[in-house]
């Protein structure tokens, strides 16, 4: 057991415990917003410590180990899939977020909800 | 049955699950969408049937860019699922027009009212 | 009914469409080497117009091109496969020429893409009518839900057909 | 001018992704020669000219949906070097809040509501920055934002005080120096 | 009392697909594979291509292949068709 | 040259020439009857089942319902559940595949 | 003993099924094509699992994405609830 | 080996109307006059290389093409080939002789609708998938070709969008179309799973009587069957047929009798060898029997005029099916020399039969709607009047599918008639009794709808063109009414031969 | 290099059984929104688990198909959301 297998492993264990939150909060939070939150915020944290994982991964095998170019390719495609993760994600919640609010689902227990009175003043 | 044995048929199980449920919701479901979904559902239920097919154990996916050894999959019939998907991708898109052209004509896409043709 | 979306998500889609599209093409081009092709390439093009649609319910300024940009396509690819002729239609006429992806390749390889003969070139064929075709396909769809924004009543070749 | 500006921006870009999806897809092992193993890693020619001339295609067939406006800030590379070195602050951000809403969901305490923040941004890429970060962190979600003017509507899961400093405030010193 | 029948149907054929389910070689293990091994096989001497699947898809099944563009371009012209403008020639049709 | 060669299938060329010298020999024998037979304009009055004609020549028409009228009545009890099957319902349409396909699966898993 | 990648497949074909059930009884059309994509993207993490990566990436593409769109656009078009009501 | 032009037509035979049919639509852009001329073009070059090759088999005997093969001989059965034999040639002349009679009708039919470039691209693309359909020998490539057809077929039912029936109709078409190509997919995949081949050839030499090939078998029988409109499954065929836009009507037909072409080849060529064909036989028999006496029965109570003609036509159907399915039931038995063959050969020669003279008198119905905007009996009435020529084309189809002598559709029927006869009595009586009950039918119709006092429906015959386009079947049909013997001996018996003999010629 | 494959694999696991959890919510979640919401996590977990199979087959090639569902996904995300803003119709 090597340092760098460390440092994937505990990444790995982070990246499945963050999913496994993200998967518990869907189903214990009351409502559309809160679930949002728990889902899509902690299961997108775990899945770019997954792509961490891999990325370091790969760089092990390559760096270290020296087994061919496919696993800097490797380290290269996962870093677009981060990217392209990092932008969309938080896209789509707020999408959904947004739709759902425009469909009037109140928040629930909410302290204050300073968009209702706004479009309330409007209309 | 051990357990070795259900893991063996799983995969064709689910396959016949899939289609009859989409059988199912072309008999005897009403409406012309849930019809169409049905039919979608078949779709997955035939190409998952034909990948399975393909599968040989522990082997590797066709594609001799970096793969580790020429034990590989079937492609025949990974090439064959492609065509079928595309295939059910364009059989949708039509069906779905139809739908949206009855309910234009008719006001409803339910199957009890759709039936000018008849006798 | 707002046509639009939120700001944000056409900041992101503005941002989005060249790599999707980069991508897409990447798929195309080396369907030979990497797990991809025309279908998938041209589907993941498609894509692109789907999120334009989505965020701005519009489609620019090339809505009018597609049916023949489509058609072409799929013409590239029949002449390919009749150019084959010679042989057999099908005939793959072009591997391991030397010209134009006609390179050889063996063994276990990381790719090289000057091989593959008219399988890449049917490639490209196949994804120019795909994404083509699917994104004619999202369009008239598109046009009949009111999502999109209706279109301005000045085509006259249609509705003409009224009169007969 | 501007024209020209958007079609280059739109070339680098589509070039920048090509060769990056493409990167160590040179040449065949076999025929590489051994005191060159840079050919693996790097690009081949036929690659290089695929990649310019699919760009070259599509910038001039986009070009008008990347840069809509005529605003040509983002051009300048230094910007996006600021960009990565933001990324570390969100980072950490993130893992804190992650920590936070990991105690939230296991004990259940929240107090959520909509509040509407104001921060002092302008552009369109600015804005979105700052609500995708507010939105990666947990705990924070941008629900709706003000077409016109830079307000958002933000849904806190524990209420604090002032929303504007508490949310915004730890990104929008970042997000200026690059956006704006 | 045709949806009863309809029902007893439905049963009877999943009852077979299930049982064919059962019959079918077990998962993972073919017994003829001699057209995809000379598929794996040929692919690189004779087409020069790395992915034996766009092989197989353009070069040895390449009928299909057209077979299926063509499907996606009658769909797309049927979807054309369907959904083009046209009002109604005169006169109710029932 | 024709082959008018009987292969044990049917040879319309000899029945066609039957026919067309049937009709010569009966339209010379009808002629040969007939010789002082004059042609007047005068005709009776049309007379159909008992009733007057409309003076409307148009009216004149018997519409498709009442052809055969009396064939369907008599055998109602076939085909009125024949109709009524024919309902124009694509659930309906989907039973009949069904059933079908259930009746020939069982028969050939007995018979073949 | 089963390896790892049986439970795996085995725990996407739960899924599969039921998420195809879930189609069914929906009664609600813009649930039932949620579900719908929900199953087609566990059909393309089936075929993953069975290394077919182009037919992974083919019904990822067009299984998941495009026909959930034409479905929503359908629905959109006609009506979201079945049945009378 | 030089090139041999002859050798690659069953290629140009599918790939013709393919081309032109993009091309339709690619040139109709610019102008539409010019599309009209591509796709007379597509058309008429396709029937030119149905020509040559039949003629080449007719003389020199069949051959199977490869695609993708260094020459035309190699037989790699790995790939995917093509069927170039007599029963091939039975197929593709058929569909090709509907095809140009109906393209040229469809001038004079579409000449004030704006959009008819759709209309020729989706009839030349339904053309392409029939001919795909009945000349290929693989499996998959089948299912592609089928669904093709259908696709191609049911865009074509629902092309006058302002009738609702009209989408109605497509629809149903389309979903029962669907299904049945899924369930062919399914099969197809058991076939594959346990024999890991998809080609005829290859198929037929490993076949056993294993209960997944006994899956297989039946879903693929229902299956086409289906598509072919037999009864009980019939019910979408009035629907699609009478609702099509006129000139395609004969068309839709013919792509249901290509499937009954396919379900023989796929019954004779990739079954026939493994499996005990009496019992097949008989499903054919009894489906057959029951589509001639539901589809005649169904058409005495109709009233409108299209949905008659196709019920008419799917109690046609049911002739063919009885006929070879008495062909099938005595394949390996001694009997078959006594009169399965003849059984055969009056089935295959009425195919082609009911294939042309169902097209004249789908076309001149639709002549009749197309000038009076009526589709009742009820009605219609005195036509005989103003549309002469439309009622001698009419007369012709309707004495030839009522089967009277001496027209072409007596000759075939005689020839069921006799065999069926040796096999069961019982079934001659039913084919008799129906025959008679058509001949009612049409003089039902014919004199409703062309005698009697002029109603003043219309103003004049139809167009040049679209007369034209039925002179073109009646022409035929005389032929056949002369010629019988020829057209057996010629036609029918090389098919029959290629079609017992195996998959390979 | 066998034991990081086998972690590979276990979190393989692990994060299809949490999509086996995330599809119940699926089921149950009351609103349209939740179910998006569900999806929406299942798609990340996705794309999670694909990289995770990716990195455990050793083969780059499937990293792609994660590529693709991660800009898939979010489209169809978009076009339920924007269904959904256009109200009960």
């Amino acid at each position: 057991m090597t340092w760098p297998m460390m440092v994937i492993l505990i990444l790995l264990i982070i990246s499945v415990i963050f999913n496994a939150l993200g998967t518990i909060g869907l189903h214990r939070f009351p409502d559309v917003y809160t679930r949002l939150h728990a889902a899509t915020k902690c299961t997108t944290f775990g899945t770019i410590f997954m792509t961490f994982t891999v990325m370091a991964y790969s760089i092990r095998r390559y760096v270290i180990m020296t087994d061919g170019t496919k696993f800097l390719n490797m380290a290269i495609h996962t870093f677009v899939a981060l990217i392209a993760l990092l932008i969309t994600n938080p896209t789509g919640a707020h999408a959904i977020a947004r739709a759902a609010h425009k469909m009037g689902i109140k928040p629930e227990k909410a302290v204050k909800d300073d968009l209702e009175d706004k479009e309330s003043e409007v209309s | 049955m051990t357990l070795e044995s259900i893991l063996m048929t799983l995969p064709y199980i689910t396959v016949v699950v899939l289609f009859s449920l989409g059988l199912f919701t072309v008999l005897f479901k009403k409406n012309l969408i849930k019809i169409i979904m049905g039919i979608a559902l078949m779709q997955n239920g035939a190409n998952l049937f034909l990948v399975s097919l393909a599968y040989r154990r522990g082997e590797y996916a066709p594609i001799f860019t970096s793969a580790e050894s020429t034990d590989m999959v079937m492609p025949t019939a990974h090439a064959l699922t492609l065509t079928s998907i595309v295939i059910g991708v364009a059989t949708t898109a039509l069906l779905l027009s139809f739908v949206i052209m009855i309910k234009r004509h008719y006001g409803s896409i339910n199957t009890d009212d759709v039936r000018r043709c008849k006798e | 009914m707002n046509w639009k979306m939120s700001r944000i998500v056409r900041t992101v889609t503005d941002f989005l469409v060249v790599p999707i599209v980069i991508f897409g093409i990447y798929l195309i081009l080396h369907g030979h080497l990497t797990p991809g092709g025309g279908f998938q390439g041209g589907a993941v093009v498609a894509s692109a117009t789907a999120l334009l649609i989505i965020a701005y319910g519009t489609l620019g300024r090339h809505k009018k091109d597609l049916s023949t940009i489509e058609a072409i396509g799929l013409i590239l690819f029949i002449s390919i496969a009749l150019l084959g002729i010679g042989s057999t239609m099908f005939y793959n006429f072009l591997a391991g020429t030397g010209g134009m992806f006609g390179g050889t390749v063996e063994g276990i390889n990381s790719g090289y893409i000057n091989t593959g003969g008219t399988v890449t070139l049917m490639n490209l064929a196949v994804g120019i009518e795909v994404s083509a075709a699917l994104s004619l396909i999202l369009w008239m769809m598109s046009k009949e839900t009111g999502i999109m924004k209706p279109e301005k009543k000045t085509s006259k070749t249609e509705s003409k057909e009224v009169e007969n | 001018m501007k024209r020209a500006k958007a079609f280059l921006s739109t070339f680098l870009l589509a070039l920048f992704v090509y060769l990056s999806l493409t990167l160590a897809a040179g040449m065949p092992e076999y025929s590489m020669a051994p005191e060159e193993p840079w050919s693996q890693i790097i690009w081949s020619f036929e690659e290089f000219v695929l990649g310019i001339s699919v760009s070259l295609i599509v910038a001039s067939l986009v070009d008008h949906i990347l840069c809509r406006t005529e605003d040509f800030r983002m051009m300048n590379p230094v910007r996006w070097g600021i960009i990565l070195v933001y990324s570390i602050p969100l980072f950490i951000e993130m893992a804190k809040a992650n920590l936070d809403v990991a105690y939230r969901i296991i004990t259940g305490k929240i107090e959520p509501a909509i509040v509407k923040i104001e921060p002092d941004l302008e552009s369109d890429l600015g804005l979105t920055f700052l609500a995708n970060s507010i939105t990666l962190t947990p705990g924070t979600l941008t629900v709706d934002i003000d077409d016109k003017k830079s307000e958002m509507y933000i849904h806190w899961i524990k209420i604090g005080e002032d929303p504007t400093e508490n949310i915004a405030g730890r990104f929008v010193k970042w997000i200026r120096r690059f956006a704006e | 009392m045709k949806k009863a029948i309809a029902i007893l149907a439905f049963l009877i054929i999943f009852a077979f697909l299930i049982l064919g389910a059962v019959e079918m070689r077990p998962f993972g293990e073919p017994e003829q594979e001699d057209m995809d091994d000379y598929f794996l096989g040929d692919s690189q001497p004779h087409n020069q291509v790395n992915n034996v699947v766009t092989a197989v898809l353009f070069d040895y099944r390449g009928l299909d292949t057209l077979g299926e563009a063509t499907i996606l371009f009658s769909a797309v012209v049927g979807v054309l068709t369907v959904l083009r403008e046209t009002q109604k020639k005169g006169g109710e049709d029932v | 040259m024709i082959d008018i060669v009987l292969e044990g299938i049917w040879s319309p060329i000899v029945f066609i020439l039957v026919i067309l010298i049937t009709t010569l020999v009966a339209y010379i024998l009808y002629e040969m009857g007939n010789p002082s037979y004059k042609r007047t304009k005068h005709k009776g009055e049309p007379f159909i089942s008992g009733n007057r004609p409309p003076k409307d020549i148009r009216k004149i028409h018997v519409p498709g319902d009442n052809l055969f009228w009396g064939f369907t009545e008599a055998l109602k009890n076939y085909f009125e559940p024949l109709v009524e099957g024919h309902t124009g319902k694509l659930n309906d349409y989907m039973y009949w595949v069904v059933i079908t396909l259930a009746v020939v699966l069982i028969y050939i898993y007995m018979a073949v | 003993m089963p390896g790892l990648v049986q439970i795996i497949q085995f725990l996407i074909l739960i899924g599969l099924m039921m998420t195809a059930v879930a189609v069914i009884i929906f009664k609600d059309l813009i649930s039932a094509a949620i579900a719908l994509g929900a199953s087609s993207l566990l059909l393309s993490l089936e075929f993953f699992v069975l290394r077919a990566p182009d037919v992974a990436i083919a019904e990822a593409a067009v299984g998941a994405a495009l026909t959930t769109a034409i479905f929503i656009f359908a629905i959109k078009a006609t009506e979201r609830k079945e049945g009378y009501e | 080996m030089s090139f041999d032009i002859m050798l690659h037509t069953p290629t140009f035979i599918l790939a013709m109307p393919l081309l032109f049919a993009f091309l339709t639509i690619l040139v109709s852009k610019f102008s539409k006059k010019f599309g009209e001329m591509t796709f007379l073009l597509g058309l008429l070059l396709t029937g030119f290389f149905v020509f040559l090759m039949s003629y080449r088999i007719f003389t020199d005997g069949g051959w199977i093409y490869t695609f993708g093969a260094e020459e035309v001989t190699t037989r790699n059965f790995f790939r995917i080939t093509f069927i170039a034999d007599g029963f091939a040639a039975l197929a593709t002349i058929t569909i090709a002789i509907t095809a140009i009679a109906a393209g040229i009708y469809s001038f004079g039919y579409l000449e004030k609708e704006m959009s008819s470039d759709k209309f020729y691209t989706l009839f030349l693309l339904t053309l392409g998938g029939v001919n795909g359909m009945v000349l290929t020998g693989d499996l998959f490539n089948l299912f592609v070709w089928f669904e093709v057809t259908s696709v191609a077929s049911c865009a074509l039912v629902a092309y006058e969008n302002y009738r609702g029936r009209s989408v109605e109709a497509a629809l149903k078409y389309m979903v029962l179309s669907t299904v049945g190509g899924l369930v062919v997919l399914f099969s197809i995949g058991l076939l594959y799973g346990q024999y890991g081949v998809l080609n005829y050839a290859l198929l037929s030499g490993s076949i056993s009587r294993t209960f997944l090939d006994k899956l297989a078998l039946a879903l693929l029988l229902v299956i086409f069957a289906m598509k072919a409109s037999s009864v009980p499954m019939h019910m979408w065929a009035p629907d699609a047929y009478g609702e099509a836009p006129g000139p395609a009507t004969p068309f839709i037909a013919i792509t249901s009798l290509g499937s009954l072409f396919v379900l023989f080849r796929l019954l004779f060529g990739v079954f026939g060898v493994g499996i005990d064909t009496a019992a097949i036989g008989a499903i054919l028999v009894i489906l057959g029997v029951l589509s001639m006496f539901v589809g005649v029965t169904m058409a005495l109570v109709q009233n409108d005029l299209k949905r008659l003609i196709a019920y008419l036509s799917v109690s046609q159907m049911g002739y063919m099916m009885m006929a070879v399915g008495v062909g099938l039931a005595t394949l390996n038995t001694v009997e078959y020399q006594n009169f399965g063959e003849l059984a055969m050969k009056g089935g295959l020669f009425h195919m082609i039969n009911d294939g042309v003279y169902k097209a004249l008198l789908f076309l001149s119905a639709v002549a009749v709607i197309h000038k009076t905007d009526l589709r009742s009996l009820n009605d219609l009435g005195g036509l005989a009047h103003k549309m002469p020529y439309t009622t001698m084309f009419f007369l012709v189809g309707a004495l030839s599918i009522a089967g009277i002598p001496p027209m072409s559709g007596f000759s075939s029927k005689l020839l069921i008639y006799q065999s069926v006869y040796l096999y069961n009595p019982i079934l001659a009586v039913i084919a008799l009794v129906v025959s008679i009950i058509t001949f009612a039918i049409m003089g039902k119709v014919f004199f409703n709808a062309f005698l009697g006092p002029d109603q003043g429906l219309t103003d004049g015959e139809v167009s040049n063109v679209m007369l034209s386009g039925m002179a073109i079947l009646t022409a035929v049909v005389i032929l056949f009414t002369l010629f019988p013997n020829l057209v057996v001996s010629e036609i029918v018996t090389p098919a029959i031969e290629a079609l017992t003999g195996g998959v390979l010629p | 290099m066998i034991e990081l494959t086998t972690a590979f694999y276990a979190a393989a696991l692990a994060i299809a059984l949490y999509i086996i959890i995330c599809a119940l919510r699926v089921f149950l979640g009351p609103s349209a929104a939740d179910r998006t919401v569900a999806l929406d996590t299942i798609n990340t977990l996705v794309i999670g688990g694909m990289i995770a199979l990716g990195a455990a087959m050793m083969e780059t090639l499937f990293i792609d198909i994660a590529i693709v569902y991660a800009i898939l996904s979010f489209i169809t995300t978009l076009f339920i959301a924007k269904y959904l803003e256009g109200g009960v119709s």
